[in-house]
């Protein structure tokens, strides 16, 4: 199947209707793998079990930052190209973006209280997560009010790549900040700095994740599309009933 | 009932736009304001809904309910149609309905019928055209029953099939005992009306 | 009686359509909040210190923000002239554009206050404290703005006008809402005086911000 | 080029005479300036301190609060369709409405601020590298709130969405512009390399900010 | 010079506003477009100038200035009279012809005294009439020179007098060698006018 054809919302529907099943099975496997060894993995000789927010928190927080480069990538699909598709793609991303975003507040919280003895820090990391999840409030909020789906899709994708400018900004310019959130360890020049028996899990995990976002970006992009058809075919059906009347 | 404007006068942004101007309509009759651009048709208008400062004389309604003003007895189509554009066209309807109603009941889709916008009902109005965004501000005369009707320009906009609409609803309302007052600049379809020519010429 | 609530029910649902609503108010008090960090720096002491000002500035922001469009929006579609010729008293129509507004951005301001005081660091007991008097003080800035809100559709001004009219208005609902919510957080002085006053002011603006500014715009008739 | 000056010269005319013009956003300012001591109280050493951080909040709402309007009243009267049908490309007409912007609000607030930094008690040899950010920082924020309200005329939203959606777009902006400042207060650390930051984020919102708002303008074409 | 639409189709809001819409006018020509509420004359309009996406088919110009675009070379005369209420009338024609000349002399005395506006010209806009506001549109098509003039119902707000110079104004556009697309439920003056009937009947 080409690429064109997947271009086309009925045949990217059918093909994912095909998929979607497959993916939940591996994504549960996955999970489950992923689950056992992060319970084998070693305790922090610190922080003891505590540690194993980790398993959840890092791979949460890359999907959180992913998830808005694939709604940039989108973004360019529907302001150049106008593509439909491209517009569903860039609105299912955000919800999911915005929720792993959130996990990795909350869990990063969560840990912080025994680690550090407080929810809640101004650290450099931390604020940048928070707003990174205003701007995904914000590019919610224009989907939200959008009474027309694809003026709200474009007006998103403006907003996208604009927050697409800002992102690494926020993220690079607070790190002289004082911090208390640990730098980079898993990727960074000179190679990883964590012990294999951490890593391997984490890994997994990460891997993991990503295949859940696929699967919920998927899902959400069918959905979209679908609840699209039934709005078209009700504003045709006013239509019609409109020009029956006169 | 009987509306009476005696030695009117009306000044806006310190310039006079009419003086010594005498008009008197009963029920069951319409007046045509006509005149050039400028002349004050529509000040006069907005003196009578009580939207304008009256400067001068005396503006006065025998008959009906006395306790209530002019104003509240009167319903008022001006050039801006006061509708909300993320409201759909029977919401926009039903509000003002229900915020001018004094008593009886709404009736809220024979309104639209007799301006022929039933099918659009559920569509917001910023989806609306200018002769259909118009003509809703019309239904709003039928929704709710008001004895004296200010009409700015009412034919304005509105399509051959509509502006014959509009001159029956206007007639049947005369009909009923109602009170008709129209700025315009061409016929709109009432017999015989009285006619006030403002200003020179 | 049925009027009052129709036009009630309507500008919440504008609110909500156009503004995006209730959740408008919320998104944008947790942003100011979580901005102040920025400006003042990341000093905890610091910023659960000024906890009480940073969300009284914030509540008094999204009040002003959004209200500046209050009359214009109805001034401008021709809507406001059929409301001033309805039978209720244009005090009344007044109030309950005033009161749409405070519920569709007053309210989840005040609702969303703990979260944003757990992230300024402010004590869990003086929590209470702080959200009653974001609870009496907001109505007070909203049926403050109301009258600049009317005075610049009276006027056909628009821009930083309200602001400027408005916020030297608020300055002793700020000072005694601040106060109040910091003797609940420094002490020593007690939490009643204050915060009394704050509820007087706040009487005091729901009565006379209605009559101001319905007679604002009875004389903006020309 | 004409065209520019004259689209620029007409905001400016507007900006005076609706909504008080320059002026009036100085007052604005003042007014904040004045109310901060009320919310954070009268300690000296403190507001010295927030000083930076306080001047740098005004200049983020008076620049928020007048520009959600900016094409706004354009696009309700006509006149927005009229600008697109000129020759002039429309990021330049876009960047001629900001500047004019800029002039009547941005301007005199940094103008006004050595008398306001006397107010709050700033150190007066960090007077000059304070009026510096503001001077490099306004535009900035200028330009990118364009986007916001281009983005809200696009989709026919008002309200506090704008604010929702430039605010977080500001946070570079405001860590470096109030980083800069403090340096210059606090030390130790170097002024220049924030601000030279500052600049460069300044820069790129002069680009950015008018190909954004012209592509949100155009896309919301329905 | 020649506008031709070939086969225009337009969505709006997610609806079908008109499709196969064939037309061609040529310099010295008008075409008058009738059709009934909500047929889509406004949105044909908006279309040719620029300022709503064109769905499907193709807008082009034979002639004129071929580095400019059809939008560039049009007046369009709204329902809207983008007038500035605190600017005056001067002061409202003299920006938009700065803004809109591409070349050329403006002038703003001829363009006011063609309406007969003149005896107004230092009065802020926002105490003109509805009618007076429509006349100040209408001095820019005289102001400013462009070949292609969009009207959307021209006539509306106008009394006897000034309808009959707007068709003055026509005649010598057309006459002139320019072209009108006008939007219209009544006669606007014009002699023979090409027809376009958009929707149904
Ligand atoms: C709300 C609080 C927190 C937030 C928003 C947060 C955010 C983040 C983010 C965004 C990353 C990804 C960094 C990257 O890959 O560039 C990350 C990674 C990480 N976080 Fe957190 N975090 C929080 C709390 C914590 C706490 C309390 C700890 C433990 C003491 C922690 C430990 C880690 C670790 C070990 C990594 C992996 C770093 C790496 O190897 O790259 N985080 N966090
Ligand atoms: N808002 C206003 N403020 C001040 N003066 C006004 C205002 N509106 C109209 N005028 C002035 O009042 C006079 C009459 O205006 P009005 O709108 O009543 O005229 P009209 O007869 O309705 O004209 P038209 O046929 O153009 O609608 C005009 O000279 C006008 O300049
Ligand atoms: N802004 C808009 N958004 C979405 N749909 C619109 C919009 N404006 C108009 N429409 C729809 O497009 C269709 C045509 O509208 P248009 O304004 O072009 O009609 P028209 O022929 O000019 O009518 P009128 O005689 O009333 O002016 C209508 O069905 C209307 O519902
Ligand atoms: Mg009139
Ligand atoms: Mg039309």
């Amino acid at each position: 199947m080409a690429i064109i054809d997947l271009a086309n919302p009925t045949r990217f529907i059918a093909l994912v209707n095909r998929v979607l099943p497959w993916l939940i099975a591996v994504t549960v496997l996955l999970f489950a793998i992923g689950l056992a060894r992060t319970m084998q993995a070693p305790d922090d000789y610190q922080q003891g079990a505590t540690v194993k927010i980790m398993y959840l928190h890092v791979p949460a927080a890359w999907l959180g930052m992913m998830a808005w480069g694939i709604m940039s990538v989108a973004a360019l699909g529907t302001l150049v190209w106008r593509h439909p598709l491209a517009d569903v793609a860039g609105k299912a991303a955000a919800p999911i973006g915005a929720a792993f975003t959130f996990i990795c507040l909350v869990t990063g919280s969560l840990w912080g209280r025994p680690t550090w003895g407080t929810y809640w820090v101004w650290d450099a990391r931390l604020t940048s997560m928070l707003v990174l999840l205003l701007l995904y409030l914000g590019v919610m909020a224009l989907y939200w009010t959008a009474d027309d789906p694809n003026r709200g899709s474009r007006a998103a994708a403006i907003l996208s790549l604009v927050g697409a400018v800002n992102l690494p900004i926020i993220k690079f310019s607070v790190d002289w900040w004082n911090t208390l959130h640990q730098g980079s360890s898993v990727f960074r020049m000179g190679g990883s700095t964590i012990s294999p028996s951490i890593l391997i899990p984490l890994l997994i995990m990460a891997i993991a994740f990503t295949l859940l976002f696929v699967t919920l970006h998927l899902a959400a992009m069918r959905n979209e599309i679908l609840r699209r058809r039934v709005r078209t075919m009700r504003l045709m059906q006013a239509q019609e009933l409109a020009e029956a009347h006169s | 009932m009987q509306l009476i404007g005696d030695n009117l006068r009306c000044v806006r942004g310190g310039r006079e736009v009419f003086a010594d101007l005498n008009f008197r309509v009963a029920s069951g009759e319409a007046m045509v304001v006509t005149g050039r651009n400028g002349a004050g048709k529509s000040s006069l208008l907005r003196v009578i809904a009580g939207l304008v400062h009256l400067t001068g004389g005396q503006l006065s309604l025998d008959g009906g309910i006395p306790e209530a003003s002019v104003a509240e007895q009167a319903h008022y189509l001006g050039h801006q149609d006061a509708l909300k554009p993320s409201l759909s066209v029977a919401e926009n309807l039903q509000f003002w309905a229900e915020f001018l109603r004094i008593e009886g009941s709404i009736e809220i889709i024979p309104a639209l019928q007799a301006v022929d916008l039933q099918p659009l009902a559920d569509l917001p109005a910023a989806y609306l055209s200018a002769g259909q965004r118009r003509r809703l501000s019309i239904a709003r005369l039928v929704a709710i029953k008001r004895p004296i009707w200010l009409l700015d320009e009412p034919t304005s906009a509105l399509d051959v099939a509509s502006q014959g609409r509009l001159a029956k609803l206007m007639r049947a309302h005369i009909a009923g005992g109602g009170m008709i007052i129209a700025a315009t600049h061409g016929p709109i379809g009432l017999d015989n009306p009285r006619e006030l020519q403002m200003g020179p010429q | 009686m049925s009027a009052f609530v129709s036009l009630l029910k309507r500008d919440m649902r504008l609110a909500i359509r156009v503004g995006g609503g209730a959740l408008m108010g919320a998104f944008f008090f947790l942003i100011v909040v979580v901005m102040m960090p920025f400006a003042v720096g990341p000093d905890l002491g610091l910023l659960s210190r000024l906890g009480p000002a940073i969300l009284w500035i914030g509540a008094l922001l999204a009040s002003l923000l959004a209200l500046d469009r209050l009359f214009a929006t109805d001034h401008e579609d021709g809507s406001l002239d059929l409301l001033m010729m309805g039978d209720m008293p244009l005090e009344l129509v007044v109030a309950a554009k005033a009161v749409a507004h405070w519920l569709t951005t007053g309210l989840p301001l005040v609702l969303i206050t703990p979260l944003l005081a757990l992230m300024l660091n402010v004590e869990p007991k003086a929590l209470g404290p702080l959200m009653l008097t974001l609870v009496v003080g907001t109505p007070a800035l909203t049926f403050i703005g109301l009258v600049g809100a009317a005075l610049s559709v009276a006027l056909r001004r628009g821009g930083l006008l309200l602001a400027v009219l408005v916020l030297p208005l608020t300055v002793p609902v700020l000072i005694f809402g601040v106060a109040a919510a910091n003797t609940a957080i420094i002490g020593p002085t007690p939490f009643g005086p204050p915060f009394t006053i704050l509820c007087g002011l706040s009487l005091m603006s729901l009565v006379i911000g209605p009559v101001a500014a319905a007679a604002a715009l009875r004389h903006g008739l020309e």
